[in-house]
């Protein structure tokens, strides 16, 4: 089948010529990146004692500067967009959104991180070499000491999302991709306590992750075979027209969508997540939660419009139904789930349902529609992770549903916020969530999914029956015996909750200036 | 005719200008007492009643003298009170429209219920603490039914109609502690509701077709409506008649509806509520009258040849003193239906009928009403008997009563019924012979029954005596008091006098609103039908006396008797009928439907629900928690999206 | 002899990679078995690299190798762990998060 | 960026809620002061509108008393605020029952740990809600606000209902959630109609409808039912009707009649107001299925209603019934007919409000809803009594009281276009008197009987003397209550004997919406031909 390859060999593409990198545009991840080696240089050579204010200190100022080297940038940017690093970053107006989304985001997961009130020491674990279930550990439980290798990771984390979404070539994505990785998979498995779901996480999660970048490269291969080059840009110049066998094009693409789409977690292809979500120390999961499904989808958008945005006839079919498969699979499960962080799991895969039908929409309206979404259902989960990182048993957090009874009763602030932010994922107006919706399927309609958008219209409906189980919980329910105690949370804690919050409500109230950066600019095709 | 009748209509001057006082009066007294609660209005409530009635009596007869000097084109006069429900082209005033036959009502209503409501003075004696709520039923009542023949249009009847329904509910429901007093009242008004919706259903075809409800504007324009209309709308109109006058085949309420106290029986059940239908059905006669309504007026004179029958069969077997008095009201309001279906020959006899009936069988009723007071509210004409000497007035007043029913000659009866059996007998062909037979055959009947009652009550031994009622008290009968016997008398002369005097001047007074009386070459003379007349009269009367008079009379009911007698104590089975055709139906499609509701619609809902949870909870357990089948699921994902990608590609 | 083979070789091997994660049960062997996929797919890389006779390929072989070491060096360390709490690298073993 | 002098009306009708309820909600500590400071804005509110009631002009413009403002320029989404005679009757309706309704649960027996001031707080957020609902004249405002009302609602019902309440809760807002979001479709297809055919979109209602109405047939239809199903679930129609008995049957009772009387009403609201007008074409062609909806609704809630064995139930069903009526005279397309259900939705408020408020006064002496707990008690309480006979007569819309002259509106309006349907629809009058009266009988006449009324004398089974026992234990209605049925027997007669304010209100709108709808009555009068 691939006899006619060997034909004699393409003339080779002209590299592109060598000028120098105009290093305003990537300011803010050269930032992120420098200071998590600063902070990894902290671990080395400051006192234990020290650290942790350090990294915090350091970790926060990174972010902040990064995100002062952006908006520096911002005000006088190409509106078309440019190039950097030799043509690897397309930075322009989607790439410049979703990094400030991603900062905006990052401020916040640092700052339930970094807590240390909620949980004596914080969420991490104290010594990661220590095996659970021995007097050690349980030592550790006790001990104010955290493992502060978290935040470099976290920048890490950051570094590579942020170059993940602005990658303008294959392989750029891919190491970008492992960058995002490999950082998470530690910290999935740092948790203080409950150490073996933690661990159990972390392993699922490097598994599996691996396995996907092991397919997400394999279709990189099948489409540099293909186009001759990794450049996005090349790729769709290539599908647009030639005489190889678009057999390798549509593997290619298959295995590269799968890729991404197992980092968006959608479904079918999200297993790994509510396993992870539960196991992992809950302000990963938020970091999770937020940043990698924002930084996926950036990818997403900017594979399927840039590479592939010719072939769309073919493919969309495809995303169509998984689409669909990812919110039925969401609102469904989710509504027999009995622990809080694994509820937030499906909802995120439902989520990402909506978000593919905003991102298969290949138009203005579809790229900025999605990319609010995302900044809607980023802060929103944001918050809500923190809420459940508020309600603790006498082992830690109580995520068990039935542990939920009557929380209105015993702190009504907190249920009122978590109420607050259930009905923002439901997509009740006057919260981001129902102007997100609202968005995505105007964008998804006008671009003739009606199908696909009362399909998403009936399941949303079906997973607002499982916020609202947990709404009947926290109100109508009469509280349950050895019912948890809420936390006061600390500075960082309430300072991040209070930012998903606001918002949630701004962006419900009055969204036109986020709706107006989201439709900023398209991406830069070169 | 019937068309200028319409043209001839002229603004209220004078008196009539101020017509609403009619309405005024009754009403301001119900909202009266009823606001002022029983405490306080105890003293003189009644008083504030039986004023307020009087008088609007006492205006009626203003206005009547001063109509009567009108000339008779101006006699029809309209009184627009206030704008009702102005929308587009509808426009439904509240407006009262004065003419000869709304007066003759009026006075009817007014003058009877005046003395019923001194009657009640006396008969609701002991039970002090509810009698202002009683007055304020009866002036509600009163109110209502002059608004329903005051009304210049068909929606103003409609509001009377059910407000006269309402007063009659509130009524026969007094005795509420009595489950089947209750039950009466509710089957009272469900029944006339059935007829109600004819009534209704007749004022939106006039408004689809002519576009008006009022009366001035359906009698213009009636003329040029296609027969069906005419016939649609003639019929309709029959079945609110049916439903509020007790006709077949809803004749089954008005013995029930004697749970009531005996004076509701007398005012509502005999003398005005009841004849509403026949005055539905006079005051449209020039619907009926149209040649295109003849069918309509055919069918209408069948329903009352028909019911004057069963009526007198049924009242012949019955053993309740109000109820044979009710049955021999559904009777005789059978005559004047049969009359009015006759049309113009028949409208104003009809309504003299209706008068005169309204004093006698007023009269009859308060008779009873006065022998069970005596006698402990005891009922059963079987454990009556001899009474004539315990209560002499009522004796007397009642026989002349009786006679005025049956028609002894020149007694109200003789005047009105003997009309109608003429009037009857002057259709052409076999309907003169069947309506005017059973004309004859009614009067002959009526006088047995009403024979059978007066003897077994007043005459004949005193079965009483030695028995005790239900309460477990003696019987002592005695005469009532003068506040009873006083209307008892007025009403006798009445029943005397009214036919002799009335049946002269009657058909001319009426004619502006009903049409000249169409002088018809009967089957048989007028003479002769006096003759057969008086004749089945004697026959019946006579045929009784030999019955009933001579020999004892058992005080149980004899059971072992003869099929019709059965059928006749059995209403003919009336309400069986009722019963297999409706109540029992709309009972069993009730319980279904609750069923339906719960388990099949939100059954349907909570099982989606269901399936939703099921589903999610078989689908969780593919959730293993072994990275390997993760893994599964991964590549069969991936293999299945690149070969749907191939196939949409290649195929 | 055409590159095609080449391809089908790595096509084959990446296959038995993909396999060999979902038969094995250690998971050191796992792992493995990824990290044969991820050099069948440099094999394709290099082969690309030959027919489209351009240096890319090669070089983006030698960014795989990196990334497969750095995924090495923290797989490892999270299999260690997990393997010092257990006492056992059963992939199988650990799901306790399930449902 | 466009107000009219007097719209500070509606944001002062918007506003006094939502600062009562703030201040309610503060007071909740202290009983009293917060039950008082409601029922002052309450009343506050019905003074406003009463003040907006007088500055309407019903021969004025078709929206009147507005103001138009940006919200989401990008979406041309606005706040926009506006009512025409059909929405100012609904909201005087609503200030008329929340006062009423504040008094009426003044004594009520909350499940413990509530507070009257959060129960009266939420109240008054309802209110502030629904005004809004019935004001909005920017489509994407009203669906926001269709939506947010559900939440103090689901709280009301779930916080403080009945045994089974959170069922009842979350029943009733998955429901009407499910419906708003298939009516967001044809909210977002519309928008995008408008953006396709005027080149940037908008949510104004008044340019919405032009640009909607002209679409082709298909497209209308699909629109149709986006709104349709939402509405007929709110109103409720047969047979999405499942979620109103369960939701009336567990809410505490002032919460039903905000439920029945003002919530349902945003449903048919929604007929006129948006089906209408926006898909002529689509509810023409589709208007058989209404009507058919509707005559069967009429027939099977009159059954329902009859067969129930719990009054708050049995209630349910009644407005099932009702709300057929009033969906056959939206569907019926005619002057009176429209107008009719116009004005039946404001007499069915009042009547079905009084009926549920008496019951709840009978619930209250007896402490159970089953009707066979009863018997007789009109010898106890006369009072009571009768206020369930006119409340009863009013819901059989009796001549002379207010809800005749809607019904027979409807009727007579629909029998020239829909004389079928009608006269199935007359039927239901019959069957109304027979569930009405049965349900009178089974509570008020009668011996005493039922737990309810010989448990209170005295454990079930003793027997009572009605002088001695019950009377003791079941007293008549006390002054407030009288207080705060004496409005509404009021406005029964009142409305039944001279409606024309209410008429001459509606009327005009209703014409301008039959305009729009390019509608013209069967049953016309020579001098009307000349309009729109």
């Amino acid at each position: 089948m691939l006899t006619y390859l060997a034909q004699e060999p393409l003339p080779v593409p002209e590299t592109t010529a060598i000028e120098p990198p105009p290093v305003g545009a990537v300011w803010p991840i050269l930032i992120i990146l420098a200071a998590a080696c600063a902070g990894v240089l902290v671990e080395a050579f400051l006192p234990k004692h020290q650290r942790w204010s350090t990294q915090v200190v350091l970790t926060l100022l990174a972010i902040v500067g990064a995100g002062a080297a952006l908006a520096g940038y911002i005000v006088d940017a190409p509106e078309a967009g440019e190039l950097a690093m030799y043509g690897t970053l397309a930075v322009d107006g989607p790439a410049l959104f979703l990094w400030g989304t991603l900062l905006a985001l990052s401020v916040g997961a640092v700052l339930l991180i970094a807590d240390r009130s909620v949980e004596p020491g914080g969420a991490f674990v104290a010594t990661a070499a220590i095996r659970p279930g021995t007097v050690q550990d349980r030592a550790q439980v006790q001990s104010t000491g955290m493992q502060t290798e978290v935040f470099p990771l976290t920048l890490f984390a950051l570094g590579g999302m942020m170059i993940f979404c602005a990658a303008n070539d294959l392989l750029t994505m891919f190491i970008a991709l492992e960058v995002l990785s490999l950082p998470l998979y530690l910290m999935c498995g740092l948790a203080r306590r409950r150490r073996l779901l933690s661990q159990e996480a972390a392993v699922k999660y490097f598994l599996l992750g691996a396995f996907a970048s092991a397919f997400f490269l394999y279709g990189i291969a099948l489409l540099y075979g293909y186009s001759g080059s990794v450049r996005l840009a090349d790729i769709g110049a290539a599908a647009a027209g030639t005489d190889r066998s678009d057999t390798l094009l549509f593997a290619g693409l298959g295995l590269l969508v799968v890729g991404l789409l197992f980092k968006a977690s959608v479904g079918p292809f999200h297993t790994w997540t509510p396993d992870v979500y539960q196991g992992a120390p809950t302000p990963v999961t938020a970091f999770m939660a937020a940043c990698t499904k924002v930084a996926a989808f950036g990818g997403i958008l900017r594979v399927l419009q840039v590479a592939f945005e010719s072939t769309s006839w073919e493919w969309r079919g495809v995303l169509w139904g998984i689409a669909i498969i990812s919110m039925v699979v969401g609102a469904v499960l989710g509504l027999t789930q009995t622990d809080v962080k694994r509820m937030l799991a499906y909802s995120s895969v439902a989520h990402a349902g909506f978000l593919l039908i905003g991102a298969i929409a290949l138009t203005e309206k579809g790229l900025s529609s999605t990319l609010f979404y995302l900044l809607t259902y980023a802060f929103t989960t944001l918050a809500a992770f923190g809420v459940v990182s508020l309600v603790r048993g006498p082992d830690g957090e109580a995520t068990h549903l039935s542990q939920w009874a009557g929380l209105a009763k015993r702190s009504p602030l907190v249920a009122g916020v978590f109420t607050f932010l259930l009905l923002a994922m439901a997509g009740v107006p006057l919260t981001s969530g129902f102007v997100g919706k609202f968005v995505v399927f105007e964008a998804a309609l006008s671009d003739g999914m009606a199908p696909l958008v009362v399909i998403a219209l009936v399941a949303s409906a079906v997973a607002a029956f499982f916020y609202l189980r947990v709404i009947v919980l926290m109100y109508f329910s009469a509280p349950a015996e050895d019912g948890p105690t809420v936390t006061v949370p600390g500075a960082f804690t309430t300072a991040a909750i209070t930012l998903g919050v606001i918002v949630t409500l701004l962006l419900g109230v009055a969204p036109a200036f986020a709706l107006d950066w989201a439709a900023g600019g398209a991406f830069a095709i070169r | 005719m019937s068309i200028n009748l319409a043209a001839e209509v002229a603004p209220a001057t004078g008196a009539a200008s101020q017509a609403w006082l009619l309405l005024a009066l009754p009403a301001l007294g119900a909202a009266v007492l009823l606001l002022a609660g029983r405490r306080r209005a105890q003293g003189w409530g009644h008083l504030l009643g039986s004023a307020t009635v009087l008088g609007a009596f006492v205006y009626g007869l203003v206005l009547f003298f001063e109509s009567t000097g009108l000339s008779p084109d101006q006699r029809t006069q309209d009184l627009l009170l206030f704008e009702w429900i102005p929308v587009g082209s509808l426009d439904v005033d509240i407006a009262l429209r004065i003419d000869p036959l709304s007066l003759t009502f009026v006075l009817l209503i007014t003058g009877v219920g005046a003395l019923i409501h001194i009657y009640s003075i006396g008969y609701m004696g002991h039970e002090r603490e509810d009698r202002s709520r009683f007055f304020a039923y009866l002036n509600l009542f009163i109110a209502a039914m002059l608004l329903l023949v005051l009304g210049n249009g068909f929606v103003t009847l409609y509001f009377g109609w059910e407000g006269v329904g309402l007063a009659s509910y509130l009524l026969i429901g007094w005795y509420q502690g009595r489950g089947y007093a209750a039950t009466a009242a509710k089957k009272a008004f469900l029944m006339n509701r059935v007829g109600d919706v004819g009534l209704a259903l007749a004022i939106f075809l006039m408004f689809k077709t002519m576009g008006t409800t009022s009366y001035a504007g359906v009698f213009e324009q009636i003329g040029g409506q296609s027969t069906a209309v005419v016939v649609a709308i003639g019929l309709l109109l029959l079945l609110g008649a049916c439903g509020k006058s007790g006709q077949f085949p809803l004749q089954a309420w008005l013995p029930d509806a004697m749970a009531g106290p005996t004076p509701v029986s007398a005012l509502i059940h005999a003398a005005t509520m009841v004849t509403a239908g026949v005055y539905l059905i006079a005051r449209s006669s020039p619907i009926y009258s149209l040649p295109q309504a003849a069918d309509a007026r055919l069918v209408v004179m069948i329903v009352g040849a028909f019911t004057l029958l069963l009526g007198c069969v049924i009242g012949c077997a019955y053993d309740d003193f109000k109820k044979v008095l009710a049955y021999s009201t559904v009777s005789q309001i059978g005559y004047m239906m049969l009359a009015v279906g006759l049309g113009p020959a028949g409208y104003a006899f009809g309504i003299l009928h209706l008068l005169t009936h309204g004093f006698f069988k007023a009269g009859l009723f308060l008779g009873a009403g006065s022998v069970m007071h005596g006698m402990n509210d005891e009922g059963d004409i079987r454990r009556m008997g001899g009474l004539w000497k315990k209560m002499p007035i009522t004796f007397a007043t009642f026989a002349l009563g009786y006679l005025a029913l049956i028609g002894f000659p020149f007694l109200s009866g003789y005047f009105s019924k003997d009309e109608i059996i003429y009037a009857a007998f002057g259709e052409e062909g076999w309907r003169g012979w069947v309506f005017g037979g059973a004309a004859l055959l009614g009067a002959l009947l009526t006088a047995f029954y009403m024979t059978r009652l007066l003897v077994l009550v007043f005459l004949g031994k005193p079965r009483w005596e030695g028995l005790k009622s239900e309460d477990g008290k003696d019987y002592h009968p005695h005469e009532s008091p003068s506040t009873m016997t006083i209307p008892m008398i007025i009403l006798a002369f009445g029943s005397v006098a009214a036919g002799g005097i009335l049946a002269t001047m009657l058909p001319e007074w009426l004619e502006p609103s009903v049409g000249a009386v169409a002088e018809r070459e009967g089957l048989v003379s007028h003479g002769m039908v006096a003759v057969m007349a008086t004749v089945a009269m004697v026959i019946g009367a006579g045929l009784a006396y030999l019955l009933f008079a001579r020999g004892e009379q058992p005080v149980e009911r004899p059971q072992r008797v003869s099929w019709p007698v059965r059928a006749a104590r059995a209403d003919l089975y009336g309400n069986h009928l009722n019963e297999a055709l409706f109540a029992k139906p709309g009972t069993w499609l009730t319980r279904a439907l609750v069923f339906v509701d719960n388990r099949g619609v939100d059954g349907l809902v909570n099982g989606i629900a269901a399936g939703l949870g099921g589903s999610s909870g078989r689908l969780r357990r593919t959730q293993t928690g072994f990275v390997r089948s993760y893994a599964l699921s991964m590549l069969g994902g991936s293999i299945l999206v690149i070969a749907a990608l191939l196939m949409v590609r290649f195929a | 002899m055409t590159p095609t083979y080449y391809l089908l070789l790595s096509a084959l091997l990446f296959t038995i990679g993909a396999v060999g994660v979902l038969v094995r049960r250690n998971a050191i062997v796992v792992f493995m078995c990824i990290e044969l996929m991820l050099n069948a797919v440099n094999l394709s890389l290099v082969t690309f690299a030959r027919i489209n006779g351009s240096l890319d390929g090669q070089v983006m072989a030698f960014f795989v190798m990196v990334v497969a070491a750095a995924e090495v060096v923290v797989g490892l360390a999270i299999i260690m762990s997990i393997f010092r709490t257990r006492r056992t690298a059963s992939v199988d073993d650990a799901n306790l998060l399930k449902y | 960026m466009t107000s009219t002098a007097d719209s500070w009306v509606l944001w002062a009708l918007l506003a006094v809620p939502l600062v009562g309820a703030a201040v309610t909600v503060a007071l909740r500590g202290n009983d009293k002061t917060a039950k008082l400071a409601a029922l002052a804005f309450s009343v506050v509110e019905l003074v406003l509108a009463g003040v907006a009631w007088s500055l309407y002009d019903p021969a004025g413009e078709r929206l009147q008393l507005g103001t138009t403002l940006d919200w989401i320029p990008a979406f041309g989404v606005h706040i926009a605020w506006g009512v025409d005679g059909i929405a100012l009757v609904m909201i005087a309706v609503i200030a008329l029952l929340v006062p009423i309704v504040i008094g009426a649960g003044w004594a009520d027996r909350l499940p413990e740990g509530r507070t009257k001031g959060g129960f009266f707080a939420l109240i008054l957020l309802e209110q502030a809600l629904t005004v809004g609902v019935f004001a909005a004249t920017d489509v994407f405002l009203f669906y926001v606000l269709f939506e947010i009302m559900l939440i103090p609602m689901y709280f009301l019902i779930g916080s403080y209902g009945g045994a089974n309440r959170q069922y009842a809760a979350v029943k009733f807002f998955l429901y009407s959630f499910l419906g708003g979001l298939i009516m967001l479709a044809s909210v977002i297809a519309a928008y995008s109609l408008a953006s396709d055919t005027l080149g940037q979109g908008t949510f104004l209602w008044e340019e919405l409808v032009p640009v909607v109405s002209a679409a082709p047939l298909t497209t209308q239809i699909w629109i149709f039912f986006g709104f349709f199903i939402a509405f007929a679930v709110k109103a409720p129609l047969v047979p999405v009707h499942t979620w109103l008995p369960d939701a009336t049957a567990e809410a505490p009772m002032g919460v039903a009649v905000l439920l029945v009387g003002i919530l349902d009403k945003v449903g048919t609201f929604g007929f006129l107001r948006f089906l209408l007008p926006m898909t002529p074409d689509a509810s023409k062609e589709l208007s058989w299925l209404v009507l058919l909806l509707a005559a069967v609704g009429v027939i099977y809630g009159s059954l329902l209603a009859a067969g129930q064995s719990d009054m708050k139930r049995f209630v349910a069903y009644v407005s099932i019934a009702h709300f057929g009526f009033i969906a056959l005279g939206i569907f019926a397309f005619s002057t009176q007919s429209l107008t009719g259900s116009v004005t039946y939705m404001v007499n069915h408020s009042i009547a079905t409000g009084m009926l549920i408020l008496v019951l709840g006064m009978v619930i209250f002496r007896g402490g159970s809803a089953r009707i066979a707990d009863y018997g007789g008690m009109a010898k106890l309480t006369p009072v009571l009594a009768g206020m369930l006979l006119i409340a009863g007569l009013s819901s059989m819309s009796l001549p002379g009281t207010n809800s005749f002259i809607s019904e027979f509106l409807v009727l007579i309006g629909s029998f020239p276009n829909a004389p079928v349907h009608t006269i199935i629809a007359t039927v239901g009058m019959v069957l109304a008197a027979l569930y009405v009266l049965w349900l009178y009988q089974r509570i008020m006449q009668g011996p005493l009987r039922g737990d309810a009324i010989v448990g209170a004398a005295g454990g079930p089974g003793a027997v009572v003397a009605p002088e001695v026992g019950a009377r003791k234990a079941i007293a008549d209605l006390s002054g407030r209550e009288k207080l705060v049925l004496a409005p509404l027997v009021l406005l029964v007669v009142a409305l039944g004997i001279f409606p024309k304010p209410v008429l001459d209100t509606v009327e005009p709108s209703v014409a301008a919406t039959m305009c729009e709808a390019g509608l013209v009555d069967p049953v016309q009068s020579d001098e009307e031909q000349a309009q729109c």
